[in-house]
């Protein structure tokens, strides 16, 4: 049981979070403009490091928020930003 | 006409030196979106009596209770009907609103979640056996509330003096969460 | 008790490798292995190596609960998992191994109408592609396996299964060895502690390894690396759509047989055997983020306990002897991806999830198929990284949410 | 019967005398008492069979190390797969030997169980000496303190000795401090508590035996789930076996046990010992046996210049033990010199393995220590301290200094400043202890450890087949051998090989002496080839406890609505739809499930029926972009909705794929109110919230649950305009005043409502929101009209199919697009963007071949296809692997078409209208007719009533 660092409620078990993987990855601006690849990399690909990890996370049982953190998937550590 | 009805209608409260629970029903809740930092909030601040609270997981009781939802929402807690509370938040923001580019979401939930009051000596030692939290009273003493699971249900936590927790569930978890408590609390009874 | 086969006398040396070799698979798993056993059987490659970072099978294949099955819904699932089936039945004599190949039946247990609805799609749609399948009611299910509780007054009443009676479990340690013993008698070298730290490509084309032991000259190479393939992919410069994620498994103490089968259930989320010397091995969620550390968390395994109890309430005095995790690789539609890469000569075999050991054999096949072939085999063609851009997946979610 | 092996009863331990049945055969304990203890006192050696080789199986050791002894427990429930040593034995106690292998019972089991949460800002594990010293220092501190240890009194080892603290015996000292810990108010004392999982983040848990079986409700075993700022482990050391011929027989035991037998219990575990050493300890062992009762014959020491000294018996050093003699349990004692010595003991002492469990499933890494001959910890990832010996640490005021330095060092790194240390407490270390059943190596002559032990695991031999070193596995140096012969390398490889480690007690004592046999057989070097992983639990622990009250109807949330107590009045049956109960049918005495379902559809056509559809989630958005904020989520447009008006949409996910439905209505320019499926509901306020806050913060919009705010019934038939008509005299309710689509505030029965006219069903119809108190009163008031019949979840379906309404979840999976539902029409092609859209471009998603939705009719019209039912090209079938054109995704028998009909998803169907195709069902494949989705009422005549 994870104990997650939301920014608003302070640490709190996982079991009140909602996963969001990888973080920064913006929504095109113009999807239309991209091509068929470009288009499938937004959908599908994303990072997968063995290592520091910059994730969202969704405190749904909680204040809703949603948050970036960084963590070593490694380790499962929590770095401070 | 049929009487209106609680979703715990059917609970029989409990009441030992021990512990006690029973549901606070048909209370006026409001929700509140608002950005904090905005006229808006003040004028609703004002009109409640009190600021919004803005540390997170706090609440402050005036005319009202008001809860920290999250850094812009809050519920709005007013004891027994109180038809007015929503046109009344309403006509408080109006002003400000008009004025420039706040906007707020004020919506009746009143139904949405049902209160339970837990209180007595061993109402902490029941709660833990489902909330992950921490209810010591050095870390979640009078005026703390937070947004937290207990047992399999999300729930409003608040803290009150004198040991006693308000806890408010959605209305179609009411009966889970109540029998929860009560199974949780068979040892606490006699 | 002694009536368990025991491991023969010799299994494999440990030979150093050599600076060169036509192929280099990166990953000693039950796939890795059973692709260069194929590769020497079927196709004569035999100058192969196998590259192991830990010990060999000390990862998933280590960490599943052996199940066995075919039952998948779409008709490219069906196609390969079939051909793994058929495989396994006659696996024991082809690696002259006693893998205990136990075929004992799996029940996919519906839980609500909409389960009804799906299991009896996948039943139907199984008979198609040829599998045995059948949909059995509540009173049915009891008959296969007694100690499932149908009764209509649990949160969750079992309204029926799927039952397949050819699936089983075997002993994932004796499968791994038996290949294992297989490639290297055939001259397969097999490389332990030697963990893969680059790729070399250039011209586009991928031409050896850095590894713990030095740089490997490879003509061709292979990925085989589960839970870890996005580290080895990005060491080419392939980006693959998989997030890695720890799924754990638990085990009891021997206990005297009570369970004659394999249940798996997605909504109350249990799956679970009696293993062949008596205890009963079970799988439980998968933890939601990505990990690559080999334990999950706790409240997983005490919802486990209590969905388990909910359908098994004789287990309640069993008890957790041990429980582990695995890191598991979950593509977007929980389907593997088999086939070439934009590299040259680089192949990836991923995306497995949770569902890698019983395609063992079929992906062993096909994968030393496509490598020898510089093609996919018609069997996990479908199964190819372009499909995430056409669209064209193959979307075993809703079939797979827990499928083993 | 009083015991010849009983020699005193212990103060604090009662001495009531308990009634027991082993192996069929009354005994009597004393409390206290473990059922080893109580056997041992009894004079039972032989206590269950080797699981494979089925030899004779005695007591090995004194606490949850303990390979051999395993039970069943018949009475007062049978559990099976217990250590006789961990047992603590209560009075009518029924219990076996067994051969490797328990039994579930068939009885359902009493027993209540339940988990708590726990905080403390400094978690001691282990309250042995290092473990109190350590509680004590940081409860000084002013920190919070649980103290989790999992015997039944405090003191760790100090029991098993004679050792004293402060002038004291070490376990009055113990009990006095854990006494004087417990009286304080910031500090939780938990005895028969085992810490058995350390994960992230500092979390632990640990299960407290409570010793009841479902009296007064009280639970059996309680979990307790630990967040600690700090931990200290000190969780002490296991004495280490040595492989030599027929080391497993009954009488073979580790020193420190039988210590711990004559100590804590008064028990003499036999009656002429010979001891078998590397190291001091088994010196006071010997002593203490000896001061017992316990003839020593001699002490065979494999060192050549012993440290300890000890002139009770004769000392054999630079000897070791090769084997034993006797007929079952031991009768003689083999020794190197040659000599055969009448014992019916021979008490074995390997050296000591700190307890490092809990440390490595932290994630901690350990070095290997030549000096103690075992595995350490070295660096630690968690914010965690080791005390005492479980650091290798042995000596009794050794574990009090450094239990007391690691309990400041817990309290400061978690905040608190440590008080001026207690003066160190002076120990007689003649031999002191730790928790577990640790010991020290400190000699007699107080000298100081000047002879540490060695580390010597193995007596030579030329046949290694009885050298024991995975008792209960029985794997023997041979086995190990054969595996290392193999290839083996790896101890990961050799425990798989040869099973050693994965019993009971999972390598506890086995772990270490593999790694050492592994690494003499291929000439490694110990340390580099290390243990294998440590991993929860450290002790076995029971299903049951782990499932805790979730069990039967608390295993999940049961939601229902503010109606369910009507339905189940009215003999509702229930659909589990998620965590929802929603009503499925209302059949009438005698009636089957198609009875009352024909009969509620033939109500909704020809009359005038009701569903709760409360379920429906239900969402405000609020905010002057509400408009744009629907129009980029749904695939068609919202921001034309006139204030007044209600449109039906669709969401799909970035990837094109439906995702779920419903009906939006405007409230205000600024104001709408979405309704989601009843599964869903939740899943799309995450949407929303996730896009707004995630992509779009700059849209100034809001969104509020209020699902269980609004009770919601639909009022369906021809009759329903009449029936709310007289309900609500207010507003005019002609199709002219109140047009399709649109909704109004009206009172209904006295009730506050919003109306909608919408319609699920093909026919007029009402959607009736009201406060959810007042839901049953106006429900009560509908049906008070007489007019109209309740109706569930099945008769929806089957009206909607008839319809042609696909329903997201049953005719979609995830794999369908809006354009395979046919519903090119709530595709916006005006729009910018939507999501979803993008994807509609791919080569696949944009295939005409794609599945669509569409009608089924069976040539036979009283033929029910099966949901589930796929369709092929012809009538006669091909050798499989037969591909499939799609399946039925719904399928009923409909009142109003007088015939059975189906919806399916078939690749190209919208081309295949009018064509025949086939359900191969077994036997001969069932002919169908493609139709059109819209089966019932194509030109939407009926909705206006």
């Amino acid at each position: 049981m994870l104990l997650i660092p939301c920014p608003w409620c302070g640490p709190r078990d996982e079991a009140e979070f909602r996963y969001g993987g990888q973080a920064h990855v913006a929504y095109p601006e113009d999807p239309a403009a991209l091509s068929d690849e470009e288009w499938a990399r937004y959908l599908f690909f994303r990072d997968n490091p063995k290592g520091r990890f910059a994730e969202r996370w969704n405190h749904t049982a909680g204040c809703r928020r949603w948050f970036n953190v960084v963590r070593d998937t490694a380790t499962n550590e929590w770095v401070s930003a | 006409m049929a009487e209106r009805l609680s979703p715990l209608a059917r609970f029989e409260p409990v009441s030992t030196d021990d512990l006690r629970i029973a549901e606070i029903p048909f209370l006026t809740q409001v929700n509140l979106r608002v950005d904090p930092k905005s006229r808006a909030a003040a004028d609703i601040g004002l009109a409640l009596g009190a600021p919004l609270p803005t540390e997170p997981n706090t609440y402050a009781s005036a005319d009202s209770d008001v809860f920290w939802l999250g850094p812009d929402e809050w519920l709005i807690v007013g004891a027994g009907a109180r038809a007015d509370l929503e046109p009344r938040l309403r006509a408080a923001a109006t002003g400000a609103v008009e004025a420039g580019r706040v906007h707020v979401g004020i919506t009746d939930v009143s139904a949405q979640r049902t209160a339970l009051v837990v209180g007595g000596p061993k109402a902490r030692d029941l709660l833990a056996h489902g909330c992950a939290l921490d209810l010591h009273p050095r870390t979640f003493g009078p005026g703390r509330c937070a947004q937290t699971m207990l047992a399999r249900a999300q729930v409003l936590l608040a803290a009150r003096e004198g040991g006693e927790f308000r806890v408010f569930v959605r209305s179609s978890f009411a009966g889970y969460l109540a029998a929860w408590l009560l199974d949780a609390a068979v040892e606490y009874l006699p | 008790m002694r009536d368990f086969p025991e491991h023969p006398d010799w299994l494999w040396s440990s030979p150093q490798p050599k600076r060169s070799y036509d192929v280099v698979i990166v990953g000693g798993g039950g796939h890795g292995l059973a692709t260069a056993y194929y590769l020497a059987k079927n196709h004569g490659i035999t100058d192969v190596a196998v590259l192991e970072r830990g010990w060999l099978a000390g990862g998933n294949m280590a960490r599943n609960t052996t199940i066995i099955r075919s039952n998948y819904l779409w008709d490219e699932s069906a196609g390969i998992y079939e051909h793994a089936l058929k495989l396994w039945e006659g696996l024991e004599e082809d690696l002259g191994y006693p893998i205990l190949f136990s075929r004992r039946g799996v029940l996919n247990l519906a839980h609500s109408l909409q389960d009804v609805r799906e299991s009896v799609r996948r039943v139907h749609a199984n008979r198609l592609n040829g599998i045995d399948a059948e949909w059995l009611g509540p009173e049915e299910v009891k008959e296969v396996c007694p100690i499932v509780n149908v009764s209509p007054g649990v949160r969750y009443p079992v309204l029926g299964a799927t039952y397949q009676p050819r699936a089983g479990i075997a002993k994932h340690d004796y499968v791994a060895w038996g290949y294992a013993r297989a490639a290297a008698a055939m001259g397969v070298h097999l490389v332990e502690n030697c963990e893969v730290t680059g790729i070399e490509v250039t011209g586009g084309r991928v031409r050896a390894v850095e590894t713990a032991q030095g740089r490997i000259a490879a003509g061709t190479v292979a990925l085989c690396a589960a839970g870890h393939s996005s580290v080895v992919g990005a060491m080419a410069g392939v980006k693959l759509p998989l997030q890695s994620h720890p799924l754990q498994a638990l085990v009891s103490e021997l206990l005297e047989p009570v369970h004659p089968t394999v249940v798996m259930s997605n909504a109350v989320h249990v799956y679970v055997s009696q293993a062949h010397k008596g205890e009963l091995v079970m799988g439980a969620g998968i933890d939601a983020y990505n990990s690559y550390r080999q334990r999950g968390a706790f409240h997983i395994i005490e919802r486990q306990m209590s969905a388990a109890l909910e359908l098994f309430p004789i287990f309640a005095r069993a008890h957790v002897l041990r429980t582990w995790g695995g890191v598991v690789d979950v593509s977007p539609d929980a389907s593997p991806i088999v086939g070439p890469t934009p590299v040259e000569n680089l192949y990836v075999n991923c995306g497995w999830g949770t569902g890698g050991f019983k395609a063992t054999p079929g992906v062993g096949w096909c994968y030393a198929h496509t490598i020898a072939h510089g093609e996919p085999h018609p069997l996990n063609a479908p199964f190819s990284l372009e499909r995430f851009t056409t669209g064209a997946l193959v979307d075993e979610h809703g079939a797979a949410a827990v499928a083993h | 019967m009083t015991s010849h092996h009983r020699r005193h009863r212990r103060p604090g331990f009662g001495g009531e005398p308990l009634r027991f049945r082993f192996d069929g055969q009354d005994y009597e304990g004393l409390r206290g008492d473990t059922l080893a203890s109580a056997l041992l006192a009894n004079g039972v050696r032989t206590v269950a069979t080797s699981a494979a080789l089925g030899r004779p199986r005695g007591i090995y050791a004194s606490w949850t190390e303990e390979p051999n002894a395993i039970v069943q427990i018949e009475h007062p429930f049978p559990e099976p797969m217990l250590q006789a040593t961990t047992v603590e034995l209560y009075d009518g106690l029924v219990a076996t030997g067994l051969t490797g292998r328990g039994r579930l019972s068939d009885r359902p089991d009493p027993a209540r169980h339940d988990a708590v949460h726990a905080h403390c800002d400094v978690l001691v594990v282990g309250a042995g000496p290092a473990g109190l010293a350590a509680a004590r220092a940081a409860a000084g501190s002013g920190a919070r303190v649980i103290l989790a240890d999992d015997r039944p009194i405090a003191g760790g080892s100090l029991p098993d000795t004679a050792e004293t603290v402060d002038g004291v015996p070490g376990a009055a000292w113990a009990s006095a401090v854990a006494a004087d810990l417990a009286g304080r108010p910031d500090v939780r004392v938990l005895s028969r508590t085992s810490v058995f999982g350390y994960y992230d983040d500092n979390y632990l848990v640990a299960v407290e035996r409570r010793g009841e079986w479902g009296g007064q409700g009280r639970a059996r075993e309680r979990v307790w789930r630990i967040r600690a700022g700090r931990v200290v482990l000190a969780t002490g050391a296991h004495e280490r076996p040595i492989a030599f011929a027929d080391n497993d027989r009954p009488g073979v035991m580790l020193a420190g046990a039988a210590r711990a037998y004559a100590n804590r219990y008064g028990v003499l575990p036999g009656r002429r010992a010979v001891v078998f050493t590397a190291g001091d300890s088994a010196y006071a062992a010997a002593r203490d046996l000896a001061s017992a009762g316990v003839e020593i014959a001699a002490i065979v020491d494999v060192r050549q210049a012993p440290g300890a000294r000890w002139d009770g018996a004769e000392i054999l050093s630079g000897h070791v033990v090769t084997g034993v003699g006797g007929d079952g349990a031991v009768s003689s004692v083999s020794v190197s010199d040659g000599r055969e010595i009448q014992a019916d003991l021979l008490l074995v002492s390997g050296g000591w393995n700190p307890v490092v469990h809990l440390f490595g499933q932290a994630g901690g890494e350990l070095r290997y220590d030549e000096g103690i001959g075992s595995f350490v910890p070295r660096s630690a990832r968690q914010a965690l301290e080791v005390a005492g010996a479980a650091r290798g640490v042995f000596s009794l005021s050794g574990c009090l200094e450094d239990g007391a330095a690691a309990g400041a060092r817990a309290a400061e790194a978690a905040g608190f400043r440590a008080p001026p240390r207690h003066p160190a407490p002076r120990a007689s270390d003649d031999g002191a202890s730790d928790n577990g059943a640790s010991d020290n190596g400190a000699s007699d002559n107080g000298a100081p450890d000047a002879d540490e032990p060695v580390a010597f695991w193995l007596v030579p031999s030329g046949d290694y087949r009885s050298h024991f070193v995975d008792l209960q596995r029985d794997v023997t140096v041979a086995d190990v051998v054969r595996a290392t012969g193999a290839g083996l390398r790896s101890v990961e490889h050799v425990k798989r090989y040869t099973t050693a480690g994965t019993a009971h007690d999972q390598g506890k004592l086995s772990g270490v002496l593999t790694s050492a046999i592994v690494a003499h057989a291929i000439g490694a070097d110990i340390a580099q080839l290390g243990t294998t992983t440590f991993r929860a639990p450290y002790m076995p622990v029971s299903f049951a406890t782990l499932a805790g009250r979730d069990r039967g109807a608390l295993h999940d949330p049961v939601r229902v609505t503010s109606l369910h107590d009507w339905h189940v009045a009215h003999g509702a049956l229930f659909e589990n739809v998620g965590q929802w109960k929603r009503p499925w049918y209302y059949p009438r005495p005698g009636e089957d499930m198609e009875a009352a379902v024909l009969r509620e559809c033939r109500a909704v056509r020809q009359s005038v029926g009701a569903m709760d559809a409360s379920t429906l989630g239900k969402i405000d958005v609020q905010g002057p972009d509400a408009a744009e904020f629907l129009d980029r989520l749904y695939t068609n447009m919202m921001s034309t909705l006139k204030v007044g008006a209600i449109r039906y949409g669709v969401m799909c996910r970035a990837d094109g794929m439906v995702f779920d439905d419903g009906t939006v209505i405007r409230l205000a320019d600024d104001r709408f109110l979405v309704t989601t499926t009843t599964g869903n509901a939740a899943a799309v306020l995450d949407w929303m919230e996730e896009w707004l806050q995630t992509e779009w913060p700059s849209l100034r919009v809001y969104c509020t649950s209020v699902t269980e705010h609004w009770a919601t019934v639909a009022l369906a038939g021809p009759g329903s305009r009449d029936v709310l008509a007289g309900l609500a005299p207010g507003p005019a309710v002609d199709a002219a005043s109140f047009p399709f689509m649109t909704w109004r505030d009206a009172e209904v029965a006295g009730i506050a409502a919003r109306v909608c006219r919408i319609s699920f069903s093909g026919e007029l119809a009402y959607e009736i929101n009201v406060n959810a108190w007042d839901g049953l009163a106006l429900w009560e008031a509908l049906h008070a009209t007489g007019a109209v019949t309740p109706y569930g979840t099945e008769t929806m379906h089957v009206l909607r199919a008839e319809k042609g309404y696909p329903i997201v979840g049953q005719d979609t999976d995830g794999t369908v697009t809006p354009a395979d539902l046919g519903m090119d029409w709530v595709v916006s092609k005006k729009k910018a963007g939507f999501i979803g859209k993008r994807s509609f471009a791919r080569s696949d998603t944009a295939r005409p071949d794609r599945r669509h939705l569409v009608g089924l009719l069976p040539a036979d019209p009283d033929f029910l296809l099966p949901e589930g039912a796929h369709l092929v090209e012809s009538s006669t079938l091909p050798e499989p692997p037969v591909p499939t054109l799609g399946h039925v995704t719904s399928s009923y028998r409909s009142a109003a078409l007088g015939r059975t009909f189906a919806l399916a998803l078939v690749s190209g169907g919208r081309e295949r209208v009018g064509e025949r195709l086939y359900v191969p069902l077994g036997g001969e494949p069932v002919p169908v007719t493609v139709t059109h989705h819209v089966l019932y009422d194509p030109e939407g005549a009926r909705r206006d009533g």
